[in-house]
């Protein structure tokens, strides 16, 4: 009998769960490390040795953040789209788990960029919340994260879940340049002009080196997060799976 | 030279191997039944057959292509019937037949519609809607789309004689016979009483591998 | 081409043998905008300002509840297995239940839109471009919802959860559908919008029935 | 009072078992609203004129779509014969029922509230007879619907048909739960109006179960 | 002195008399075989029998009382196992049993639900979500509701043995055996394989009636 494994390939060796295991033990504590390394010294410049904004006074400071995690949810679904795609072409087992996991970091990425740019609306524009279209799409952003949740709860077949859901992802790529150019089409009342005015490369430096600090201990978290997850699903589809060997094999 | 030919096949569902190695073929005429007990995987070795699974390991040939790179001419000559009878319980009895028959490229005239129905004993039944049709009756009307639609090729008939009573059974057995002397190929599972003479047995059960050899190295990789 | 004919006769033909249940759709979307005027008291100022806007949801909330079930039925009964199974492309067999879709809840709704359009007391200048606007925008909400219909199959809680799907997906047409409205209301001409819906149901059209048919042998595997 | 509480810590077990399948409902309500600004447009102080009803109208309609399957699936699966043949009361069942449907759509409902108010830019003497008459009516809504749920049992086309004969008795809620918010908007006392709404809450809670366990016996005929 | 007592019961359904006139007592530990073929009205005896369905014409009598007049001791004493298992199949086994239980004021002891599982042959998967079970193993675990909620009185089982295969059959026959000894009487129906020792028969066949019998006068009002 030949072996029921698939033919093989650097990233099918990746694939291989117990490789995969190995691999992120090993990463692990690395990760962790820069992640608390970053967010000690982004906060450290960020919130105490930077200057503040003469608009903006000390508000200004939710930027380190806000912004890092406006881009980090966008990251996720970028995430989630790719191991959607890999999953269903390839089905790559482990890229299915990886889209399992990355849902919900999503949501929380895209939740805090929602949260702190609520609170950063209120003293800056006087109020909590626009319809302005870039806020208008982070929130349909949020939606999509949740609806990826929910269809993949939505089955009894998990395999079935994870088609679906990865079909999703694929299909709700489709409208990330709707939410990009939603900007030009629905003309908007209220343009955050602090946003303008800040971005780019008329940034202070003194502003900026906190921002990147913050992007790449954001980015570590995430990687950290994922791989707690991964191992996490791996876990209970392996104990789903021999539940599900032990119904088949029970006889009267 | 076989019409059929399947070869080291495997299928996984829900993350378990259901059965692994399995090897036939058959020739025109022939005949299979897949044998085996509750959820050992006769249900699925069928879908598999047909096209709805993909297998996990192994390749179907159908007159020596492999039927998932030409899909179009194994579709044209095979017909399933499966668990579930496919019928729109709004439409008349011979509405449905209609609508498979255009579906499938045969003759949607009334007469050869008609002719399938007598062929399970549902002729006179024609003009009623689906939805009162006991089970028995739903049972038959699913299986008179293979002989209304089929000019040869291959029938998959998954449990086709669940809930018939004797009488109809024996009016099954008669369509498998006429279909088997024109050149088909019938593979059929099940567990109740269904004769097919001459037929090659294929044991599910037997093909479920022991744990180790089902999952071998790949153990990891197969609990996804 | 056999299939897509004999599968939109078919679906035609159960939606007469159903009787009304297909206009149920229509019926909800007028009841809707009924509830309005309810909520919000009845001024007819602010209610002609609401009415486009209004009118779009109900259009997009409609559609999706009738949409809940276009798969799922023929996929219990088991008759998707045959249609997956048959000679021709499952896409096309798709592209027809679209179109048996929109001819059935899409098109009522377009004829019933100048009943809401009284109620909510929308603008006269502001009629053509409703009925335009829902004329080539409905056919992409069939479409589009037909890919989250697709990949509800079989699962729990169908009805919401296309709603959360789908609703993400429906936001361009009720943009530009919406907006058609609001700029001939505010003296502007509005094709640009109707050009937009016109390009988002071409590619709807196009697109739609082939994500779907893949999303369907998703599910029967 | 055993099937009672049997029956409704069995509802939120499962409920539990589902995952976040019942916030789906409060999901809904949310997203819901996100459509009327993209539809009638961002400007704040037309926003703040519509909330009370778009809320409230939203509120119906999520729990008409989370209700639609209230028995469907006991009824599916035979559930709902058994419990129609236990010792007890199919009343306490029903009631059960629809207590724990409150409980994971209702009063999550409830609490996201404030979300809503926020997004539509409800004017903050509006927020606490909001969250009052939604607290004081959202288990009307509930219990009413369960007789519209009970009704379409087996139907082919449950959600539509729900919706359609559910909205007409969901009109005396709306109109005090949104007259609440917009008298206190106006200046005006809200009492009244939640007074009339505790009236409707309590008489649905003790004849809603009661006709609905009638209409579910006839299903099962 | 018998203490179910069925007369003259007739039953209407979809317009059409399926029996009529149909008599029979039973009396501490006896059992009945309702039979006939697809669509006799099998499945709907049982369902007027349980109170589902009202009774066309006709009484049945518990101890002596109307059950549709007192139909709370009917319905302590009553089980009925319908086609559909009643299964959810997103709690566990024992948490499936475990309602059953409550609803029908049993012991929800988890070592008397237990037991109830070893009778059918379940125990070993007590703690699975009722979603991974096999065709088989679902049916075994809605005939476990009886077994687990009844202290004596009336079973009505329809169907009780498909899907099974023969093992579990013997486990199920041997449950009802025991029941009868301790003055339980069952009523099942069945095209499957099932031996119940002197069990009476039913015909629910035998109990249509020709046309005019079953119209009579009220022909036209049977109709409507
Ligand atoms: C809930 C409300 C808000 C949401 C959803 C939101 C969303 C976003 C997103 C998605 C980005 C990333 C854009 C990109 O990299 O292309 C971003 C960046 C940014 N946001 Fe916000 N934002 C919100 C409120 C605010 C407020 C109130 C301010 C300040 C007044 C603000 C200031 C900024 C700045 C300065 C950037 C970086 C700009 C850049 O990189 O070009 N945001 N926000
Ligand atoms: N959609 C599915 N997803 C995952 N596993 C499944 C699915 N359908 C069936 N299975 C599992 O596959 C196994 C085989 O099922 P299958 O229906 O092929 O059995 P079978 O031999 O036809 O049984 P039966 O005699 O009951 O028809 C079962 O153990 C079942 O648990
Ligand atoms: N809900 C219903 N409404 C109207 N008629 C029905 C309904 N259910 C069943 N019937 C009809 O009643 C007749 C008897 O059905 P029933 O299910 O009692 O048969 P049965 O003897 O149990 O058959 P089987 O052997 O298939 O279980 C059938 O002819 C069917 O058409
Ligand atoms: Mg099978
Ligand atoms: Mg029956």
């Amino acid at each position: 009998m030949a072996s029921p494994n698939p033919s093989g390939g650097f990233w099918h060796r990746l694939a291989n769960p117990a490789r995969f295991q190995r691999l992120s033990a090993w990463l692990m504590p690395w990760l962790v490390l820069i992640t608390l390394g970053c967010f000690g010294a982004g906060l450290y410049y960020g919130l105490y040795a930077s200057p503040i904004d003469y608009q903006q006074k000390d508000t200004v400071r939710i930027m380190y953040v806000h912004v890092p995690a406006a881009w980090l949810a966008m990251m996720s679904y970028s995430t989630l789209a790719i191991s959607g795609f890999v999953a269903l072409v390839w089905r790559h087992p482990l890229a299915d788990v990886a889209g399992a996991a990355t849902a919900p970091i999503g949501a929380v990425f895209t939740f805090l960029a929602l949260f702190t740019g609520a609170i950063w609306g209120q003293p800056t524009w006087g109020t909590w919340w626009v319809w302005d279209a870039r806020l208008t799409s982070v929130l349909i952003l949020f939606f999509m994260f949740l609806g990826y949740i929910a269809i993949r709860n939505a089955f009894d077949d998990q395999a079935r879940a994870g088609r679906a859901a990865s079909l999703l992802a694929i299909v709700g790529v489709v409208i990330l340049p709707i939410i990009k150019f939603s900007v030009d089409w629905w003309n908007t009342l209220h343009q955050p002009a602090s946003v303008s005015k800040l971005s780019g490369s008329s940034m202070d430096p003194a502003m900026l080196r906190p921002l990147l600090i913050m992007a790449v201990a954001y980015m570590a978290l995430f990687g950290v997060l994922l791989l707690l997850r991964m191992r996490l699903e791996l876990t209970r589809r392996r104990v789903e799976a021999l539940q599900m060997a032990r119904a088949g094999a029970a006889t009267p | 030279m076989p019409i059929l030919d399947v070869q080291d096949l495997a299928c996984r569902r829900g993350g378990r191997i259901l059965f692994a190695g399995l090897d036939f073929s058959l020739s025109e005429g022939d005949a299979a039944l897949a044998l085996g007990r509750n959820g050992a995987g006769k249900s699925s070795l069928l879908r598999v057959l047909a096209g709805l699974i993909p297998p996990f390991t192994g390749s179907i040939r159908w007159n020596g292509e492999d039927v998932r790179r030409e899909p179009y001419e194994f579709r044209s000559a095979m017909r399933y019937v499966g668990h579930a009878d496919g019928l729109q319980t709004n439409l008349t009895v011979i509405q449905n037949l209609h609508y498979w028959a255009a579906l499938y490229r045969a003759s949607t005239s009334r007469d050869a519609l008609e002719q399938a129905l007598a062929a399970v004993g549902l002729d006179e039944l024609a003009d009623l809607p689906a939805r009162m049709l006991s089970a028995g009756q739903r049972r038959r009307l699913a299986l008179a789309r293979p002989i209304a639609t089929q000019p040869g090729g291959l029938w998959l008939l998954d449990e086709p004689t669940v809930a018939l009573d004797r009488p109809s059974i024996v009016k099954i057995e008669a369509a498998i016979t006429a279909f088997r002397a024109g050149g088909g190929i019938v593979i059929a599972s099940t567990n109740a009483p269904l004769t097919l003479p001459n037929a090659q047995e294929i044991d599910v059960a037997a093909a479920i591998p022991s744990p180790e050899d089902a999952f071998g190295d790949a153990f990891e990789d197969a609990l996804l | 081409m056999t299939a897509f004919m004999a599968t939109l006769s078919r679906d035609l033909l159960i939606a007469r043998r159903e009787g009304g249940e297909s206009l149920l759709a229509v019926i909800f979307f007028v009841l809707g905008a009924m509830l309005f005027p309810l909520g919000v008291g009845p001024e007819g100022k602010l209610l002609a300002l609401m009415a486009a806007g209004v009118i779009w949801v109900m259009a997009l909330l409609a559609t999706l509840l009738a949409l809940d079930r276009l798969f799922q039925a023929d996929w219990r009964d088991g008759t998707l297995e045959l249609m997956a199974l048959a000679p021709d492309s499952l896409t096309l067999v798709v592209a027809a239940k679209c179109l048996a879709h929109w001819l059935v809840t899409g098109l009522p709704m377009v004829i019933a839109a100048p009943v809401m359009a009284l109620l909510l007391n929308l603008p006269p200048e502001g009629w053509p471009p409703l009925l335009a606007a829902l004329l080539i925008g409905s056919p992409a909400l069939s479409f589009i919802g037909a890919i989250c219909a697709a990949l509800i199959v079989g699962a729990r809680r169908g009805g919401v959860l296309m709603t959360l799907l789908a609703l993400p997906l429906y936001i361009p047409t009720l943009i530009f559908g919406a907006g058609a409205v609001q700029a001939a209301i505010g003296g502007f001409d509005p094709s640009a919008h109707l050009a937009a819906l016109g390009a988002i149901t071409l590619a709807a059209i196009a697109l739609c029935p082939w994500a779907a048919a893949a999303a369907l042998r998703q599910a029967m595997e």
